[in-house]
């Protein structure tokens, strides 16, 4: 058993500075740069923030799904503190996009909030993966709490992929997605600068949250070394 | 095939272990029918006494008071597995995990209905729905759509929280989200068959009904094992 | 006067979202590190 | 089945194989989800057309309209609206039409619009449809195209382009 502090390695730390610079770099074009759209005004300058944090979070509640299979296949530690990690990164871009998402929709739909597909999907996701956390605390024996968690974090996965299609299967109040066609380059490349910017973020997020929970797992070992023997992986 | 006659096996003797338990202790079914009564009643309560109020509530609160009592009758599905450690017990014995699992929903699901037989009649009085056989006859049958649904992630997430603290809080807070699809499936098509369909969109949320269903019983089918695994 | 169907100004909704969305991302950052800080040394809790 | 000490068997392959049915059941029925007609009748709102077509029984009940704002259709009843003091709910602000290209239905908004209302912009509101044939709404919200361009790139857009935006028929996409 490997009993070393576990955290992010240089180069993780360094994607997640870089995340930072683009971030402000991306921020700062798409606030000053990029044009006002034609009808939405100043406005739109929401989506550099809105739609980056809409995809990455989808992204990584589906790395949590992949995860979560991979720790059921192979009841490694490894798999289930990212498993964990990219479930809490998940809820907190989550939470981003649902309130960039209102902040963007009063303006300019004319209402906070609808129950349209796209934003009761959205939001089913956000409490759903909560409850996968609140779980995970109740839970004392760490291998329990992995295949618990995982088991429950693939069923809910099937709300995800709903959130992306469902504006194209459904009718609903929210657009379908543009695409780099429908949109002027002046406004693309702000929306992918920021992307890539909270995708290296959350690379680092879940890096520093996955040794977080390692280090309190062979924390715990050490506590408890009877736990040792029924032979915890790493 | 053969392992597809096992699981059948196994699930059709839990099934019948679990409803004959439960038909000597009616206690339970009577229990769970009850609280789904009072909370029909503090529905109609608040949203009367206007008749045309009422009948506007209706699906809403039928499915509400559906679902709560479900939840009860969900955690306590497991509750008796869980005191003599009777779970354990059934994994040591060569048995198809499997098919313990869809013995369990099955009788979960029987029970759901069970509850309908007697939460939607009480439903058409305390909301002066006007309902003939047939309306009755169509609720009960999406309910059974539903109960489908509910009572897979149900027995799965029942299975877990059974032996946690605080599963009250858990297992409502891990089964509700899943089941926004098919509550407002429900909700919907409740409203339709009691105040006419003007639209004609009741085969499109049985669809969907029907295909939540179905990805929801196969895939807590395949998930059950592991938990029985990491039994204790 | 009849809409004219573009947004005037609406600055407080664009100051809004990144505020929040840059007090999010901060916070969650400092927590991790406060809490990979505490998992790291000693023994636990 | 994490278990690596256990020898497989033909049971243990069997069980594997079962799963795999069942997660091919469960894939299928999300397929189903996305290439069955589900979507076109569970709908969020209705299109003129089929709301007119159903117009006996829709009448008096709480339904959603959507469709485009119809050319040279609005006409605003209470210039005290545009100054965002009036209190919403009671007074008529606004009427206009939503159309979906074949069917026009008339609508009275007691809602002060989005600032992007305009001609030619797709919109959903909630109300119901009068006897009169009106349809009369408090809630309006817009519902624009995926579209995010620069002033100066901005084109007029063709009808059916416009009509996109609404989704109508949902199913052949």
């Amino acid at each position: 058993m490997n009993n070393s502090i576990s955290g992010p390695s240089k180069f993780t730390h360094g994607l997640g500075v870089l995340g930072l610079l683009l971030l402000l770099t991306g921020s700062v074009m798409g606030l000053t740069w990029a044009p006002p759209e034609q009808h939405m005004g100043e406005v739109s300058r929401i989506v550099f923030v809105h739609v980056p944090s809409a995809w990455n979070c989808l992204l990584i509640f589906t790395f949590a799904c992949g995860f979560a299979v991979w720790s059921l296949w192979s009841g490694s530690r490894k798999a289930d503190s990212y498993m964990v990690a990219s479930i809490e990164v998940g809820i907190v871009l989550n939470g981003l996009l649902l309130v960039t998402g209102m902040l963007f929709a009063r303006p300019t739909w004319g209402i906070w909030w609808d129950w349209d597909v796209r934003m009761t999907t959205s939001l089913i996701s956000l409490i759903f993966f909560g409850g996968v956390l609140a779980m995970r605390a109740l839970i004392d024996d760490p291998k329990q709490r992995a295949t618990w968690s995982a088991v429950a974090a693939v069923i809910g996965y099937v709300d995800v992929p709903l959130i992306y299609f469902c504006v194209r299967w459904w009718r609903s109040l929210h657009q379908v997605q543009s695409t780099p066609d429908t949109m002027s380059p002046g406004i693309v490349l702000p929306m992918r600068i920021n992307a890539f910017a909270i995708l290296f973020l959350a690379i680092w997020f879940l890096s520093m949250r996955a040794s977080i929970e390692r280090n309190r797992l062979a924390a715990q070992d050490v506590d408890q070394p009877d736990r040792l023997l029924e032979g915890g992986t790493l | 095939m053969n392992i597809v006659r096992r699981v059948a096996a196994t699930a059709i003797l839990i099934a019948q272990k679990d409803l004959r338990l439960e038909w000597r202790n009616r206690a339970r079914l009577f229990s769970v029918a009850l609280f789904g009564l009072v909370v029909l009643l503090l529905l109609s309560l608040a949203f009367g006494p206007n008749s045309d109020d009422l009948q506007r509530a209706a699906p809403g609160s039928l499915v509400v008071a559906l679902l709560f009592s479900s939840i009860l009758s969900l955690s306590e599905s497991f509750r008796l597995e869980r005191e003599d450690s009777a779970l354990e017990g059934l994994a040591l014995v060569p048995i198809e995990p499997m098919g313990l699992f869809y013995g369990k929903f099955l009788a979960n699901t029987l029970f759901l209905l069970l509850l309908a037989g007697i939460l939607i009649p009480v439903t058409v009085v305390l909301f002066v729905v006007e309902a003939d056989a047939r309306v009755l006859l169509q609720l009960t049958g999406f309910w059974a759509l539903a109960a489908v649904g509910l009572a897979a992630p149900g027995t799965l997430y029942a299975a877990m929280t059974s032996r946690l603290r605080s599963q009250d809080v858990l297992l409502p807070l891990l089964l509700f989200p899943l089941e926004v699809p098919a509550l407002i499936a429900l909700v919907k098509s409740f409203g339709f068959i009691l105040t006419g369909d003007p639209m004609e969109q009741l085969v499109s949320w049985t669809k969907l009904l029907i295909a939540f269903d179905l990805i929801y019983v196969a895939l807590c089918g395949v998930l059950f094992p592991f938990i029985l695994d990491e039994g204790s | 006067m009849r809409p004219t169907g573009v947004i005037v100004g609406g600055w407080e909704y664009i100051i809004a979202a990144y505020i929040i969305t840059s007090v999010v991302l901060i916070g969650y950052a400092t927590s991790l590190i406060l809490r990979w800080r505490s998992s790291r040394g000693n023994p636990p809790r | 089945m994490s278990d690596p000490t256990t020898v497989p068997t033909s049971s243990h392959r069997s069980r594997k194989a079962l799963a795999v049915v069942a997660l091919l059941i469960a894939g299928g029925a999300f397929g189903f989800l996305a290439l069955g007609d589900i979507g076109e009748n569970l709908v969020y709102y209705y299109s003129p057309s089929e709301l007119m077509e159903k117009r006996e029984q829709a009448q008096g009940a709480s339904v959603r309209l959507g469709g485009l704002v119809a050319t040279s259709s609005v006409e605003q009843q209470n210039s005290a609206a545009t100054d965002g003091q009036a209190s919403q709910g009671d007074q008529l602000f606004l009427r206009f039409a939503v159309t979906d290209g074949t069917t026009t239905v008339p609508v009275e908004a007691r809602a002060v619009p989005p600032a992007m209302f305009r001609e030619g912009i797709g919109v959903v509101v909630e109300g119901e449809l009068r006897a009169d044939g009106v349809f009369e709404t408090s809630r309006l919200m817009v519902k624009h195209d995926n579209e995010y361009r620069a002033p100066d790139e901005g084109e007029e857009k063709s009808m059916q382009r416009l009509l996109e935006t609404m989704q109508f028929n949902t199913s052949d996409t």
